[in-house]
């Protein structure tokens, strides 16, 4: 099998799932008791937050331990619309490609009463800063843009829009979730203020995640309960899965370096080989990419039927077709950058790690081609774009 | 459990009429392309029974899965018979559908019934 | 070490552990994707809601996997709130001994207008199903009562609450955390409309947790998000944790029959033993208690200490002393119990399993005396107390 | 990062100078049941120096260590010294306390002025 949907998540580590296999069998006590078992629990607790804060670059009393992307996600921006609100400031800034866990809470404040500007990502799936900027009103309380989008791979101008928000005085949050143990990040140099990152999209466990939060900004409670995580989480702590978590980041991060320049090149390898396919196009900026992100639209086909034919021959991949989400519309990424509901609904995103080879790179190439041609073989669309009765839009 | 029954993936996998019709007696087109699924049939009637049939499809598994067993289900018949065709007689000789796949069913026996309609036109007979 | 806090966690039973690390290495796909390593993980996720459904006496669909008690005590509530909110009933009956992640989320619901009637759980820590009944108005959305006591073990008429509810067409939530896989359990036959459990109480992992929710009940979101769970708790599910929780609790289940009279027996010898230190008290009905809890008052001696020298001696056990928990209070359970400050600072909870002997029930016994007589030997208190400056309470 | 440091441990699991002087010149207590921390200090005076010093405690861990490293610090030292013991000295010299036990050692300076005071009402004199 060649997985290439890493965005969607990722395998553990072997380290990762052994950090995880010796507290589950050394230390399954409770970090909030007092007797030595319990005190074990919670000094290997601080040492993870230790370790990811230091890999972040904040503090540890900076992070707060969650049950993955979409909590972080919602606290976040619930917490920065609760100190807008007490200011008597209700707007917020956001993209219109975010993840469902951004765009739903943003849904949710609005018919609070809150005023929400999406911003536009272009075609290239790019927020642009001075747009940004002049977004920010008197009343905005925040600003949340993903770091990457987890669809086309586009990599935004975090580090600009942080600047222009410290400036306006504004929060900045940035859904992390497929940035985070991909590519560097240090908050306190990018001027975040709030970050989201999810484990399992970094070779961690599935279930935990971390909310980085600047120290000063109140957090409102998604999960009333206990006092842990200074009483901002309740919950008894998943010591497993955050210490499994820390173990994936430290591996992650310090393997960006020598991983990188061989996942782009065969990305790069791959994205050539698939230009190749007539009347194709590649979803997102090429330059301001994760490492490991592939998008394409084909016309004439559909994304599902694309997606099973290639299971199987093996591949594993995604596609933003209306079909594999249940829902009626294709991908609210793809419309958001400008692909019209027909080609939008042709798409495949590939998102491959360091463990693939030129050799899969060859074989995904050569089976992609073989798919969309016959997919389009039988496609009453491609005959009427061939025929010239349509025209083609790519 | 798995996404689709072994009688969809071996209908998408391997679907039976593939193809067109050149001189067809009656052709249905319908969905669009905003949805995500167009389904085209081509039909060749003699004496009142389906000679021949083939069909194209723009869609996912199970709409590729249901035109395919559609053209199997009234091929040989005759047209009162296939009149009679319903997307429920497609997804059970499927053995099921997801919930919300069975709008290909749908589109399945609308894509049939609008190449009868084109039959009836054509030919000026009543069915 | 003899461990006597299994109502803080329990140790991951081997066969939960092998069940996590086998999805985990063998079926670590999205189930939300659409290959065939994702469907065969989202067939995983649907037996594991097909079993544990089995387990509790409802349908699959009307389980919701959460990442713990916490979560689930949240939503439940919070959902029922909504709905009575739409209907004009903002009235909530629940007990004043609930745990923090009910009487938290409560509290939050008061500000938001609602008005929150805590029954009294008297000196035996049960509820009154009459006195509930009463309490009950024509604008009562929800009555939320704990299934059992996480301090004192005390086992709540369920039945009896659920036939009342039901009867007045009131949502019934039981925050059953304590209670699953220790006590049989049938959510039909005790009609109960919404149950909350969690994982790690019942020698599954940390971080995961469901909720039942009666088919026509309509939930909130708590974290917003993907499709996931019905589109009612968005996040990508934590699907080594979901198979080995239902594994945990078809172990725990299947158990209950043969472990109870162990347990019960060696935790009345615990409780005979105790009884015969002076100025003691066992808290919670010895009736309707979970099989494993033990929790007494001593008279004198404060709780942290206690339990620090117990742990020199090998035994892990709890406390609700105010040291504990960093704040100044003692256990709002032993208030609401009607024990006074200075005699619930002292107290003890021990929770057993089906892995403690009689041995260890003699050895907890001496060193439980022992411990009490020597802080009691230089506490001030207790000088004046013995001196007859102060009368016992005890 | 373990709840206490060693030195609290230490003083807590081996208590110094536990118990009562029967014919105190000063005796201080503080703290109460509600919030549960009681200490009680017996002073023994001789010459304005702490020839003695005596302890019993109602309460967690580091209110037995704290109390105990205070009658540590006092023990043979002139009054005069003994008047100026701060809390702060008394967390120092136990390799800190946890932020939400300070309160502990507090008491512990507490009673030992409150003691200080006993004798000075006692004995007419003032330090
Ligand atoms: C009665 C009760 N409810 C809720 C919870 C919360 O469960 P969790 O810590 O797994 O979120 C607990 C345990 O801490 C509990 O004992
Ligand atoms: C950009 C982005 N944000 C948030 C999430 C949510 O993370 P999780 O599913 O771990 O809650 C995801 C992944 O699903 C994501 O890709």
């Amino acid at each position: 099998m060649i997985y290439a949907d890493n965005a969607a998540t990722t395998r553990m580590s072997k380290a990762s799932i052994e950090a995880m296999n010796f507290v589950i069998n050394e230390v399954w006590g409770n970090p909030s008791s007092l007797y030595t078992h319990g005190q074990k629990a919670k000094e290997l607790l601080e040492k993870s937050r230790e370790e990811i804060a230091g890999l972040i670059g904040c503090e540890p009393r900076e992070i707060v331990f969650t049950s993955g992307g979409s909590e972080s996600d919602n606290q976040a921006i619930l917490s920065a619309a609760e100190i807008g609100r007490k200011n008597g400031k209700m707007h917020i800034v956001s993209s219109a490609f975010e993840h469902h866990a951004v765009l739903h809470t943003l849904e949710k404040l609005k018919k609070e009463g809150f005023e929400i500007t999406l911003l536009d990502v272009h075609n290239d799936g790019l927020v642009n800063p001075c747009e940004l900027e002049s977004a920010i009103k008197d009343n905005t309380c925040l600003v949340s843009i993903m770091f990457a989008n987890n669809e086309i791979g586009t990599i935004q101008p975090i580090k600009e829009i942080g600047e222009i928000c410290r400036k306006k005085n504004v929060i900045f949050h940035t859904d992390a979730v497929q940035a985070v143990g991909h590519i560097p990040i240090n908050v306190k140099e990018l001027k975040v203020d709030m970050l989201s990152a999810s484990a399992h999209k970094f070779k961690g466990p599935k279930g935990v995640g971390f909310l980085y939060v600047k120290k000063g900004i109140k957090l409102k409670n998604l999960i009333e309960g206990g006092a842990q995580e200074r009483g901002k989480r309740g919950g008894t702590e998943n010591l497993p899965g955050i210490v499994a978590m820390a173990t994936a980041l430290k591996e992650a991060v310090a393997g960006i370096a020598d991983n990188t320049p061989h996942i782009i090149a065969v990305r790069n390898k791959i994205i050539e080989g698939l230009n190749d396919i007539p009347h194709s196009i590649l979803n997102g900026d090429i330059e301001n990419r994760l490492p490991g992100n592939i998008n394409f639209c084909f016309e004439g086909i559909e994304g599902e039927a694309l997606l099973l034919l290639l299971d199987d021959k093996g591949i594993s991949a995604s596609s933003g077709s209306a079909c594999t989400s249940g829902s009626l519309d294709p991908s609210h990424v793809l419309l958001a950058i400008g692909r019209v509901h027909d080609i939008a609904h042709g798409s495949l995103r590939l998102s491959i790690d360091e463990s693939i080879t030129e050799e899969d790179a060859d074989y995904i190439i050569k089976s992609v081609k073989e798919v969309v041609e016959y997919l389009r073989s039988f496609s009453p669309i491609w005959r009427e774009l061939v025929s010239g009765k349509k025209e083609f839009i790519l | 459990m798995a996404l689709y029954s072994e009688k969809v993936m071996d209908h998408f996998r391997n679907p039976r009429n593939l193809g067109v019709i050149e001189d067809a007696d009656g052709i249905g087109e319908v969905g669009n392309v905003k949805c995500g699924d167009i389904m085209k049939m081509y039909l060749k009637i003699e004496d009142d029974i389906v000679k021949d049939v083939k069909f194209e499809t723009f869609g996912c598994g199970s709409a590729i899965a249901s035109s395919s067993m559609a053209t199997e289900l009234i091929k040989g018949k005759p047209l009162s018979e296939v009149k009679k065709l319903t997307n429920k007689a497609v997804a059970e000789a499927l053995d099921g559908l997801p919930d919300y796949k069975m709008h290909c069913s749908v589109l399945a026996e609308e894509a049939i019934q609008s190449a009868l309609e084109d039959y009836e036109k054509r030919s000026g007979k009543k069915i």
